[in-house]
């Protein structure tokens, strides 16, 4: 392994009332690298990233997050230590305009205390937002009201804002669903452009196959709540087991 | 899914802050009649005011927060009274005794009871949110709704205050007549405390607290996964609205001059939801949508109250009914749905200057 | 710029609406009365009672010749405000009777907890109210100079009936401090003085109470405090809720057989006591502050017996004591006027002070607090489905029925 | 501690309370089952159930006043409230059926003022009662005291209780009803008039209601403005049940119902109310705090 482990996670597995969602599931994800987790649908991916950033809490195994055990830690400790996530369905502040969602995103929210909760935020804030919003091409939509914005647009805005949080790792769950094929690429590039320039390692649950192979340095596939395969994406797309699971022959 | 108006929308015209100042100051000259009435329309602006703090701006729905108003008027009228004399014997006041403050006694008991009631509403509010403000939507609506009939049930159950035969406060030293006029002066106390709610909101809702606030509204998962104190910002927005009602309990009891525990101090079927009324109507998630619900609420209950005589309460059942199914945006959300370009959300292709 | 100019708008309706000011007091010839009643809310039952005396007796003394100042005849006129059985709404009410409706005579709204909220501003603005519905003892501690209640105080609604306990206890040879009295009361100011009466009474006899309930205003069930009274077998039972309470009562006192000697309550007449609840209710102790059995009379309503006939011709029901009382606040005022032979707001207050007259009511004089003396509190007994009065002795136009019979008796 | 020290004295009284508590436990569920129903098919909570009740216990009452004994108003408050509540979803809660749940909250807030004062001015505030004129049984020589309507009372709601949940489960409309609740969307592209369900919804809790009103009216007494306790114990009891869960109903009802009667004992009875809604309050907070620990919320 070239990078140091930013993220671990250590036979983690979690049930819902008796159906097995994830079980001991291990996996690594080295620092500045983009890592991709495919499945078919239902193979737990979901919630193997919920139990990661603390939604839910882990039946057994561990969670560690560069070296610190997160296992016990709640939502937004997490996420104050640098580990963000993206949702599937898009989640974005919609009766608030794009310059305040990107606004209400930056780090310096983390730092709340009574002297800082009632202060306005510093000019570089909104220096890096317009930036941002220019980087996912949402500039001159900036003061409309994010809930008007079509769902892919959405879907960007959601991807800046988890940019303006300046996190260290950065889980997105499916961030090319129902984004119009013509964008995807630009999207893509994007993700690279992010991996690259701000050094933020991504992991990224993706279900087209033709992105994640261009995307991600190495792949981990669940199947069934239980890992499957792990290897570079050459390796994955020659897997039987993989390709069994998604033909559903297994 | 309501609307918003931090940062950076349309600047208000000062002029309107000039007009309003100047109403404000003149109105007990202009029309020494209506007084009280004005008086209670900038009680009723602050209502409004608090409430959308948390319904609004925050997306918690309250029906609770009559309970900080009905504690600041006991807690206010408690040091009042005790202060100088035996708080049991005020209230029980059987036989002949006379109980009357002189001018200086009923001034500094005054100003004791204001302050205090403020910092205890606060406090309660601080206490309580830390268990209420943890549910959500309707439950949180059905929580605090459970907690404002209940407070004034205690109360009423409360001897030292009175219990149900409910609690007078102190009588107006005839001899400050002299320097200024009992209605006139809580006039001025209702102004100013309704101009410091506004300025707070004002302030609050130009900061990082006001989006912080809406991004709990539109999705507090989210606000969370993003790393945002959101239990912090739940509390203390209660808190302050607390610590407003509280001093405006104070105030009113005075104004009344008689507190019963469920008609005047805790009147949750009143005042505690007139308050989210005034809120809807006006436009609830604006700065000035509760200040103009307000204002229409308090003039068209007044009419009612002349021209419906007996019929009034049917025709606020009613005006009810047409906001939240005719306007639940209120006034002010409706009209930045119809022309969101008024409200500054438009297309600006080129970086023009940044506002704010 | 929208906003601003929705704020203007806002702000000159406010000017507008308020510049429509009528003032009243006295134009023309006539003297314009103001009233805050309960038209709505939980005490709009005795509201109406209220309203209705006002009106009754406003009718029959414009039909009389009005009111006779100066030589010169005025008709009296009444301007309603519905205060919705809350204080808060009373207090806001009678400030806008007297600033902008102009206002200068003052008649008084119901219930103790309504008047304790108007009478500090009748007080501040010095303007001289007649109450006939406020009964409450601390009304009378304030030092007001302003109010003229001509009842009498809650305070003795049902002291007597506890000296009723103890003589008859006496009479067979027990003593009185044997007694054991349960109480029941709403939580209100009114009930509540009631209570601080009947606990200065028994005190004073050396009794014990063994039941001491306090019950929510929003009561429809008393069963609880019922069962405890059937569990420590007092000697008196008193009861004290307004009409809700009165109704309540008896009929869970039936339908649980609860069998005390002596049962003794308030609002049974404005209840529809007898009428409701039949035998039931017989031998029940109502405490009033009138009834048409009684012997008063005056000149323009003549005798209690012909004010009920009159008030049961328009209304077409027995008039309840409250609004007998309410009837007779107009009388005050009409007296007060011919006296003072002014509108002047101080010169009436101090021909108010020194009222002295016979009412179809009874007799009203005012003490320096401003409550009548001039007439005890009756209390009767049901019996045959009649009000028989049983005290004070000198109405009395029968014997007390002592103890109840027992339910299984009957 | 006088009243606690009395129950130990007097033993009966518990059973006196247990008994009261049941029997009104059971008028409470009834009204509880029709405001789960439309809590859990139209995602409304209508705070209109109270004056629903009240209105049907008017409607027994004038039957009453009639010369028509008051049992017969079950049936006919049934009906009359079935129109009632009918007419209002047509005028007013369709409107708002869809919207957010605050909204709707609002809206029968509204209504529920509306009927209150309406009540006030047909009616008049006078506490009116319908006397069944049925005895009264007494147990442990005359210290038990069983009013004879409480036990109609009793098997009245259990009886219309029971024919309720076999109609969800049996009828088509009840099919209908069920498979909205769970998922409306889903109704409605299988063919499902959710608009008539709705409708049928909403009517059917009001009937329900005015058979529970001509009980009230019965026992207790009505009166236009004592709606808001019932409808505060109807959600209560479902909160405490879920939704859909009728034994759960029942033991919420009657277990609400026993520990308000014992509340009367020990705290005395001014603070009964108060105890129901911080029994609420108090609840709430310990079910939110319980699903905090599983990093859930009450939602």
């Amino acid at each position: 392994m070239k990078n140091k482990a930013i993220l671990e996670v250590c036979n983690s597995s979690k049930s819902f009332g008796g159906v097995i969602a994830n079980h001991n599931i291990s996996l690594t994800v080295p620092e500045g690298e983009i890592v991709g987790l495919i499945g078919p649908n239902g193979s737990g991916k979901t919630t193997l990233f919920n139990t990661i950033v603390g939604t839910h809490p882990l039946d057994n195994g561990e969670v560690y997050f560069e070296g610190q055990e997160i296992s016990s830690l709640r939502v937004p400790e997490i996420a104050r230590l640098g580990m963000l996530r993206t949702f599937q369905q898009t989640r974005i502040y919609g009766g608030m305009t794009g310059v305040q969602n990107m606004r209400i995103s930056s780090p310096l929210i983390h730092d709340s205390n009574f002297s800082t909760m009632f202060s306005g935020l510093p000019p570089e804030v909104d220096e890096r937002s317009d930036e941002l919003l220019e980087f996912v091409g949402l500039y001159e939509k900036r003061n409309l009201m994010s809930g008007d914005l079509s769902f892919g647009q959405q879907k960007l805005l959601e991807f800046a804002m988890a940019l303006m949080n300046e996190p260290k790792l950065l889980l997105l769950d499916e961030p090319t669903a129902g984004i119009n094929p013509t964008l995807i690429n630009g999207l893509i590039d994007r993700l690279k452009l992010a991996n690259e320039k701000f050094g933020i390692t991504l992991f990224v649950i993706e279900h087209n196959m033709r992105v994640v192979m261009n995307l991600a340095d190495s792949i981990y596939c669940l199947a069934h709540g239980e890992m499957l395969a792990h290897g570079l994406p050459d390796e994955i797309q020659n897997d039987q087991k993989v390709i069994d699971a998604y033909l559903g022959a297994s | 899914m309501s609307t918003t108006s931090t940062g950076n929308t349309g600047s208000t015209n000062p002029l309107l802050y000039i007009v309003i100042l100047a109403f404000g100051i003149a109105a007990p000259f202009v029309m020494p009649a209506y007084i009280q009435q004005v008086s209670f329309l900038w009680i009723f602006i602050l209502f409004a005011l608090t409430w959308d703090l948390q319904g609004g701006q925050m997306g918690y729905n309250s029906f609770g927060n009559i309970v900080f108003f009905g504690t600041g008027m006991y807690v206010s009228a408690s040091t009042q009274v005790a202060l100088y004399f035996d708080l049991g014997a005020w209230n029980e006041s059987g036989g002949e005794n006379t109980f009357i403050h002189a001018t200086d006694e009923y001034f500094i008991g005054l100003a004791a009871g204001l302050v205090l009631s403020g910092i205890v509403a606060a406090a309660l509010a601080a206490f309580l949110g830390s268990g209420i403000l943890g549910l959500r939507g309707q439950y949180f609506a059905i929580c605090t709704l459970g907690l404002s009939v209940a407070a004034g049930e205690i109360a009423a159950g409360i001897d030292l205050i009175g219990a149900g035969s409910g609690m007078s406060t102190p009588v107006w030293p005839d001899a400050a007549d002299s320097v200024i006029e009992r209605g006139t002066f809580f006039y001025i106390l209702c102004f100013m405390l309704a101009v410091a709610t506004f300025i707070a909101c004002k302030y609050l809702y130009s900061g990082r607290f006001g989006m912080v606030l809406n991004a709990i509204r539109d999705d507090e998962d989210k606000a969370e996964a993003m790393g945002i104190h959101t239990t912090r910002y739940k509390a203390l927005s209660w808190t302050i609205s607390a610590f407003f009602l509280g001093i405006s309990g104070a105030i009113m009891g005075n104004i009344i001059g008689f507190i019963d525990p469920v008609d005047v101090a805790f009147t949750g079927a009143t005042f505690g939801v007139w308050m989210v009324l005034m809120a809807i109507l006006g436009g609830k998630g604006t700065l000035w949508g509760p200040v103009l619900g307000a204002a229409i609420f308090h003039i068209m209950q007044e009419l009612f109250w002349t021209y419906f005589l007996g019929w009034q309460r049917v025709a606020l059942g009613l005006l009810i009914i047409l906001i939240v199914v005719f306007l639940p945006q209120g006034i002010l959300g409706s009209l930045r749905e119809h022309f969101p370009e008024w409200f500054g959300h438009r297309l600006e292709p080129v970086a023009v200057e940044d506002e704010k | 710029m929208r906003i601003f100019n929705i704020g203007i708008v806002l702000l000159s309706g406010i000017f507008l609406a308020c510049s429509s000011i009528a003032f009243a007091k006295v134009t023309g010839d006539t003297i314009t009365l103001g009233a805050a009643v309960s038209l709505t809310g939980k005490y709009s039952t005795n509201g109406k009672h209220t309203k209705n005396g006002y009106e009754l007796a406003k009718n029959k003394l414009n039909a009389a010749g009005g009111v006779k100042v100066g030589g010169k005849s005025y008709k009296l006129d009444i301007i309603y405000y519905d205060d919705e059985s809350t204080p808060a709404r009373a207090a806001q009410l009678a400030e806008r009777l007297i600033k902008q409706d102009g206002v200068k005579f003052m008649l008084g709204p119901y219930s103790s907890g309504l008047t304790k909220a108007i009478a500090p501003v009748t007080e501040k603005y010095k303007i001289p109210m007649v109450e006939a519905n406020g009964a409450s003892r601390s009304l009378f501690t304030k030092g007001y100079r302003y109010m003229f209640a001509i009842l009498t105080s809650a305070d003795q609604y049902l002291a007597s009936a506890v000296d009723l306990a103890a003589a008859a206890a006496e009479a067979k040879g027990k003593s009185a401090s044997s007694l054991k009295v349960a109480m029941i009361f709403e939580n209100d100011p009114f009930s509540q003085d009631v209570r601080l009466g009947v606990v200065e009474a028994y005190k004073n006899h050396g009794m014990k109470a063994v039941v001491d309930d306090k019950l929510p205003k929003n009561i429809d069930d008393m069963s609880a405090s019922l069962a405890k009274v059937k569990a420590t077998r007092p000697d008196i039972l008193i009861v004290s809720g307004h009409s809700k309470g009165a109704a309540t009562a008896i009929r869970q006192i039936s339908q649980m057989r609860v069998d005390v000697p002596m049962l003794a309550m308030t609002h049974c007449d404005s209840a529809g006591y007898k009428e409701k609840f039949g035998d039931a209710a017989e031998y029940t102790l109502c405490a009033a502050q009138w009834h048409k059995s009684l012997s008063y009379s005056d000149s323009l309503f003549g005798s209690a017996a012909d004010y009920a006939v009159t008030f049961k011709g328009v209304y077409n029901y027995d008039p309840p004591y409250q609004a007998a009382e309410s009837s007779a606040a107009l009388q005050v005022w009409k007296d007060a006027f011919e006296r003072a032979q002014s509108f002047d707001t101080d010169k009436l207050r101090d021909a108010l002070a020194v009222t002295k007259m016979q009412t179809f009511y009874g007799n009203i004089s005012f003490d320096s607090t401003g409550k009548n003396l001039g007439k005890p509190m009756v209390l009767f007994q049901v019996l045959d489905g009649k009000y028989k009065v049983v005290s004070p002795p000198k109405w009395a136009s029968t014997k007390l029925v002592h103890p109840r019979p027992k339910w299984s008796e009957r | 501690m006088d009243n606690i020290l009395l129950l130990i004295e007097a033993p009966f009284l518990s059973v006196q309370a247990i008994l009261d508590g049941i029997i009104i436990g059971a008028l409470f569920s009834l009204a509880a089952y029709g405001m789960a129903l439309v809590w859990g098919v139209m995602r409304i909570i209508n705070i209109a159930q109270g004056e629903f009740v009240i209105l049907g216990g008017y409607v027994a009452y004038f039957l009453y006043e009639a010369g028509i004994h008051p049992m017969f108003g079950i049936p006919v408050a049934g009906v009359v409230l079935f129109v009632v509540g009918y007419g209002l979803y047509k005028v007013v809660i369709y409107r708002v059926v869809d919207k957010d749940l605050f909204i709707s909250l609002l809206a029968t807030f509204g209504l529920s003022i509306l009927i209150q004062q309406l009540m006030n001015i047909m009616f008049g505030a006078d506490v009116q009662i319908a006397e069944a004129g049925f005895g009264t049984s007494f147990m442990f020589d005359y210290n038990v005291t069983i009013p004879h309507i409480r036990i109609v009372t009793f098997i009245v709601s259990a009886f219309l209780g029971a024919l309720l949940v076999i109609y969800i489960k049996r009828s088509r409309l009840g099919q209908a009803i069920r498979a909205t609740a769970q998922n409306a969307r889903a109704a409605r592209v299988m063919g499902i008039d959710t608009d008539h369900v709705y409708a049928m919804t909403f009517s059917l809790n009001a009937a329900i209601c005015g058979a529970t009103g001509a009980l009230v009216a019965m026992t207790f007494a009505i009166h236009p403005y004592i709606g808001l306790p019932y409808t505060i114990r109807s959600f209560m009891i479902v909160i405490m049940a879920g939704l859909g869960n009728l034994p759960g109903v029942i033991a919420a009802g009657t277990g609400i119902g026993v520990a308000e009667q014992f509340a009367d004992y020990i705290f005395g009875a001014e603070f009964r109310m108060a105890f129901i809604f911080l029994l609420l309050v108090a609840f709430l907070v310990w079910r939110g705090r319980m699903l905090a620990r599983k990093r859930e919320v009450l939602k």
